[in-house]
C-alpha cells in the first residue's frame, strides 16, 4: 500500500499544480533572472479569486443554506482551534518568543487562497465531486484564526506590561474583509449570488482558472526558496512546527470534514477542501495584517515559516487528503 | 525668487502608509508624493517589479516639501520614535529650494 | 408596461456587464482595498478597443460603403451638436463657468469606449443584430465632439480677451488620433479592413472581450465612487446636467438612428449602438486632450461630471435603448 | 573630484511632460530622469500603481542634474509661469555634487 | 513563378503575425501614443517562451533521440559559424570597429524567440507539419553564436592590449542559461518532459499562443521603427548587413535543414524552421548578454541592426522559407 | 537629533546593477533603494513604463544614504572609473540629515 501511495503520490507530482511549483523553486534555486512582473502576480491573484468565489455563489444560489451551517460552524473551530494550539505547542517549544509564536500560529490556522485553488484544480482533475459552495467556507475559517492571534497577542502584552482594557475585534474584522483577498473572494461571492455572471464566469473567468493556477505556482516556487533562506536565521524549531504542521492541521479539516459527511451528508471532495484550507498557511493576505497588528513578532519566522515551508508542503500533501477520502469514504 | 525649504523623505513598506499619511496629516502637511521600489538593507531584499507576494511588505519611498522646517523635524522624529521602532524604514532631510512658496 | 420594465431592468443589472460596474462602486464605497494593477487595466482597454476595430474592420471589407455615409454623417451631427445644445444648457445654468461648461459639454458629446463596448456585449447577449461596422462610427462622434469644445473655449477666450485670429483644427484631428486609444481603435480597423485576421480575432480578441469587459467595469465603478466625492466641490448643476444628458443624447442618438432607418435601412441594433455612443461620455481619452487644450476648465467639473455620473448613468440606460428599440422596432 | 551642480525636480501630471520638456530643451538641458508615482495635494490622491483611468493625470517626478544654477533657476521660474500657473505640480532645486562634470 | 511568389507574398503579410508587425512600425511612424505596458509585454514573451518549452518537451518525451541529434550538431554549426562569417564580412567593410562588428555577428547568429514563435504560428496555419521538439534546438543554436562573439571579442582585446591567458567559456554558458528568456524556455522543456503539464497546456498555454504572438508583434514593430532612428546614426553598412543576413543565414539554415533531410529524415517544416531560427537575429536576450560581455562596442550598432532591420526582415522572410520547402520539398 | 549623512544617487541601466551592488557592498553599504523610471540622455529615450524590449536596458535610479561622506566619494569614483567609463548613467552626491543614525 505504501508503494501504491509512492506511486500515486509521484504521478501526483506530475500534474501540472505541483510541477510548476516545483519548476519554480528549482528556477530560484539555479539563480534563475526569470521573474513574473508584480502587476501580473497581483492580477492573477484577482481573477483567482473572483473566480472562486462567483464559483462558489453561483453555486450557493442553489443550496440548501442549512447545508452550509455545520461546515461554516467546523471551519470557524477549526481556524481558532488551529491557532490556539499552535501557540500552546509552539510556546513549549526552545527559542521561540511568544509573539512569534503567536504571530507563526495565526499563519498556519488561517487560509491560503493560492493553496485553496491548487485543491479545487486536483479535484476537479481527478473529478472527485464537491459541494460548489465549500470554497466560501474561506472567510469562515480564516479571519478566526487572525483574530484568535491578534487577540493572544495583545493578551500577552496586557499581561506582560500590566495594562487592562478589552480587546477591539470588530475592528479587525473589518479590516480583513476590506483586504484586496477577501474584497475579491466576498465581490465574487456576492456578484454570483445576486447577479447572472454564469456568461463571463463560463466563457472567462473559469477556464483561465487552471492556466493562471500554474503561473501562481511558478511565483509561489521561487518565493518560497528565497524565504527559505531567510528562515535559516531563526530557530530551527520554526522549520519542524511548518513541516509537521500542514500534516497535522490537514487531518484535523479532513476529520470535521468526516463529521460532517456523517452529520450532514457533506461530500467526500469537500472533506478534502476542508482539509487543504486547514493544512494551507496564508502567504498573500494574512502577513500584512499580523504584521500591523503584532508589531513586535518578527516576520522572519511567521513568513519564512508559511510561505518558505508551510505552503510547499500543503501544496504537496494534497495528494494526501485525495488518497485519504479514496480509503476512508468507500465510492 | 525661491524660497528655502525642506524636503523629508520616507523610504519603508507599503503598508506602513497609512500610519505615516497619519503623522504627516498631524503637521498639516500639504502634499506629498509617493514612489514605488524596491531595495536592499537589513531585513534582505525587496524585489524592484517582478511579484512581491504581499504587495503590502514592497517599499515605497514617500516625499514632502515642507516650508516649515521644525515641523519636517518634528515629522522626522514622530516617525522614528513610533512607526520605525518596531517596523524597517529610513528617513531623511534635505534642504531644497521651492518656487511658488504658495503652493506648500 | 412601467412594471414590465422594471422586471427587465432588475434583470438587466444582473446580466455581467452592469453587475460588475455596480460591484465596482460597492467595492469603493465600502473602503476595500481591492486594486486593479494599472498595466492590467491599459492593457484591457487596448485590447477591448483592437477588438472592436477589428470585428469593424473586417465586417466593413464586405460592406456596402455608401450604406455607411448616412449613419456616418449623423454622427458627426450627433458629436458637434450635443456639445452645442451643452453649451448653451450649462451656460444657461447658475454657478458654471463658460470654460467648465464647454469642457463639460465636450466629453458628453465625445464616446466612452467602455460604454460603447458595454453596449455591443449587451446587444450580443440579446441576439440583437447591428451591422459590423457601427462601431467604427465612434470616431465620427468622438473627434467633432472634442473639437467642437476646444473651438467653443477658444472662442470664449479670443471675445474676451479681444483678440482676433483663426482657430487650427487639424492639430487638434491630429492629436486625437494619436491618442492612444483612438490609435488601437484604428489600427484594428486598418488590421482588419487590410489583412485577414480573422484566426486570431476569432481565437483570442473575441472570446476574451467579454471578461476583459468585465474587469474594466469593476475598475469603472471604483473610478466612478471615487470621483463622485470630488463632484461634490462643485456646483450641483454639474451632477443635474450629468443624470439627464446621458438620457437626451441617449434618446436624440436612437432618434438619429430612426431615421438612419428610415433613409437607408439601418438596423435597430445600429440604433442602439448610435444611442449608446451619443449617451456615453468620454472617460480615458477625451479628458486629456480637453485638459491641455482649455487649460483654464476645472477638471473636477468634467472629469468629475463624466467619470463620476455620466459613464455609470449612460451605462445603466443601454437597457433603456434596448426596450425602446423592441417598442419601436416591431420584429 | 566632485563639481557643484543643481538638481532641479519637478512633480507633475504626465500630461504636462511634453510643456516641461520643452522647456528644459528650451535651456539645453542635456538629459533627465522620469519616475513614476502617485500622491496626494490640493487636488486629491492619485494612485500610486492601482489603475488611473486617465494615464495622462498620473504623478511622475522628472529630475534634471544641471552644472548652470542660473539656467537650473530660469527653468523652475519658466515652469512656475507657464505650466504650473494653471496646472497642478510642484519644483524645487537642490545642491548636489556631480562626478565626471563632462557628462552634463 | 516571380508574380506567384508575389502574389503568396502579399497575402503573406496579410497574415495576421506580419499584418501586427507592420501595424506596429506604421503607429510609431504616425507618432501615436499608444503603448503595450512593459509588466505585459515581459509577461507575454515569459508565456511564450513557456508554451514553446512545453510543447517542445512533451514531444521529445516520445521522440526517439536519437534523431536530435544531427540537427542539434548543425544548430551549433550554424550558430558558431554565422558569427564568424558575420565577423569576417563586417571586418572588410568600411567604418566598422571590430568590437561593433563581432557584437552585431552575434546578434545576428543568435536566435529571437519572437521571430522563432513567428515562424510555428505561420507553419501551423499552412498546416506544415514539423517535429515537436525542433523549437528545442533554439539553445543549441543560441549560445554558441554568443559565446564565439564573446570569444571574439576577448581575442582581438588580447591581441590589442598584447595580454596573454584563457578565455573562460563555463561563466558565460551558465549566465545565457540563467537569463530570463532561456530560463522560460528551458522550464518548459523540463515541465514538458519531466510532469505531465498536457491540460494546463492545452487549456492555457496553447490557445493563447496566437494572440499573444501578435500583441508582441506590435510591440517588435513599434520597437523597430524607434531603433531605425538610431541606427541612422551610425555606419550605412550595418544597414546593408542587417538586411542582407537574414536571407544568407536563413538559406544556410535551410540548407542545414535539407542535409538534415537526406541523412536522417528531418521534415520539411523542420527545416523551414532551422531557417527561420537562423534567419533570426536576438533582439531580447541576446543584447545584454553582449553588452556586458563586449562594453566597448557600440549598442547603437548592433542592437539597432538587430532590432531595427534584422528582426523586420527575418519575419517578413518566412513566407520565402515555405515557399522555398514547398519548391524544394516534393509533397 | 539629526546627523548629517550623504546620499549618493545613481542613474544607470539596469544590467549595470550588480557592477554597482558590488562596488556598494566593498563599502559595506549597509543598505540601499531602487526605483524604475525612464529617461533622456545622449544615447536617446527610455520609456517610463511602456514596454523596453531589452529589460536590462531600462533606467533604474539607486539611493543610498551613508554617514561616512569619503566613503560616499570613494563610490563615486569607483563608479565614474568603472562603470560609468563606458556605459551610460550619472553620480550625484547630496549632504541630507539622517534620524536614527544607528540604522545606518
Ligand atoms: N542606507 C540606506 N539607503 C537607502 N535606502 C535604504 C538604506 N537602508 C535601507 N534602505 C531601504 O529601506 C528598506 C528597508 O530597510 P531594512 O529595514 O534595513 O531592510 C530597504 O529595502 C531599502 O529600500
Ligand atoms: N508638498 C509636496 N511635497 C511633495 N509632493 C507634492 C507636494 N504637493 C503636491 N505634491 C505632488 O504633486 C501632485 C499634485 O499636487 P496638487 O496639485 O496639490 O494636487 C500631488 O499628487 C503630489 O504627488
Ligand atoms: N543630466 C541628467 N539629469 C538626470 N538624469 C540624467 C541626466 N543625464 C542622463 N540622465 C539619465 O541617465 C540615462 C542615461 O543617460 P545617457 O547615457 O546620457 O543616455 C538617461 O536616460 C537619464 O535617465
Ligand atoms: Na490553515
Ligand atoms: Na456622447
Ligand atoms: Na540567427
Amino acid at each position: 500500500m505504501i508503494l501504491d501511495f509512492l506511486a500515486t503520490f509521484g504521478a501526483q507530482l506530475q500534474k501540472p499544480t505541483l510541477a510548476f511549483l516545483i519548476g519554480g523553486m528549482v528556477l530560484a534555486a539555479l539563480g534563475s533572472r526569470f521573474e513574473i512582473p508584480d502587476a501580473i502576480y497581483r492580477f492573477v491573484v484577482a481573477l483567482l479569486l473572483l473566480r472562486i468565489g462567483l464559483g462558489a455563489g453561483i453555486e450557493i444560489r442553489e443550496a440548501d443554506l442549512a447545508e452550509l451551517i455545520v461546515p461554516a460552524i467546523l471551519a470557524m473551530v477549526l481556524g481558532a482551534g488551529i491557532v490556539l494550539l499552535g501557540r500552546f505547542t509552539l510556546g513549549k517549544l526552545p527559542g521561540v518568543r511568544v509573539e512569534d509564536g503567536v504571530a507563526t500560529a495565526g499563519l498556519f490556522g488561517a487560509v491560503s487562497a493560492s493553496t485553496l485553488a491548487a485543491g479545487m484544480v486536483m479535484l476537479d482533475a481527478e473529478s472527485v465531486a464537491f459541494e460548489g459552495w465549500v470554497p466560501a467556507l474561506y472567510p469562515f475559517m480564516d479571519i478566526p484564526a487572525l483574530i484568535t492571534a491578534i487577540v493572544l497577542a495583545q493578551l500577552h502584552r496586557k499581561r506582560k506590561e500590566g495594562t487592562e482594557g478589552r480587546v477591539a475585534l470588530w475592528p479587525i474584522i473589518v479590516d480583513s474583509l476590506r483586504g484586496a483577498a477577501l474584497s475579491a473572494l466576498l465581490l465574487g461571492l456576492a456578484l454570483g449570488l445576486l447577479a447572472r455572471p454564469e456568461s463571463v464566469y463560463e466563457s472567462f473567468y473559469d477556464p483561465l482558472f487552471r492556466g493562471l493556477l500554474s503561473i501562481l505556482m511558478l511565483v509561489m516556487g521561487m518565493e518560497a526558496y528565497s524565504r527559505l533562506a531567510e528562515l535559516r536565521r531563526v530557530a530551527h524549531v520554526y522549520a519542524a512546527y511548518a513541516v509537521a504542521a500542514p500534516l497535522v492541521h490537514g487531518l484535523l479539516g479532513f476529520g470535521a470534514g468526516y463529521v460532517a459527511h456523517v452529520l450532514t451528508g457533506f461530500s467526500p471532495g469537500g472533506a478534502v477542501l476542508l482539509a487543504v484550507m486547514a493544512a494551507s498557511s496564508s502567504d498573500i493576505s494574512g502577513p500584512p495584517t499580523l504584521r500591523a497588528a503584532i508589531p513586535t513578532a518578527n516576520p522572519s519566522a511567521y513568513v519564512g515559516s508559511s510561505t518558505g515551508i508551510g505552503t510547499p508542503v500543503a501544496l504537496l500533501s494534497i495528494p494526501l487528503w485525495l488518497a485519504l477520502a479514496e480509503t476512508v469514504f468507500p465510492a | 525668487m525661491t524660497t528655502p525649504a525642506t524636503k523629508i523623505s520616507i523610504v519603508a513598506e507599503r503598508f506602513l502608509l497609512p500610519q505615516i499619511e497619519r503623522v504627516l496629516e498631524a503637521e498639516r502637511v500639504s502634499g506629498y508624493s509617493i514612489f514605488p521600489g524596491g531595495g536592499k538593507g537589513a531585513h534582505g531584499i525587496h524585489p524592484v517589479d517582478g511579484a512581491s507576494l504581499v504587495r503590502e511588505f514592497s517599499i515605497v519611498k514617500l516625499e514632502a516639501v515642507i516650508l516649515d522646517r521644525p515641523a519636517a523635524e518634528r515629522i522626522a522624529e514622530a516617525l522614528a520614535r513610533e512607526s520605525f521602532q518596531r517596523h524597517s524604514g529610513i528617513v531623511w532631510l534635505e534642504s531644497v529650494e521651492v518656487v511658488r512658496a504658495e503652493k506648500f
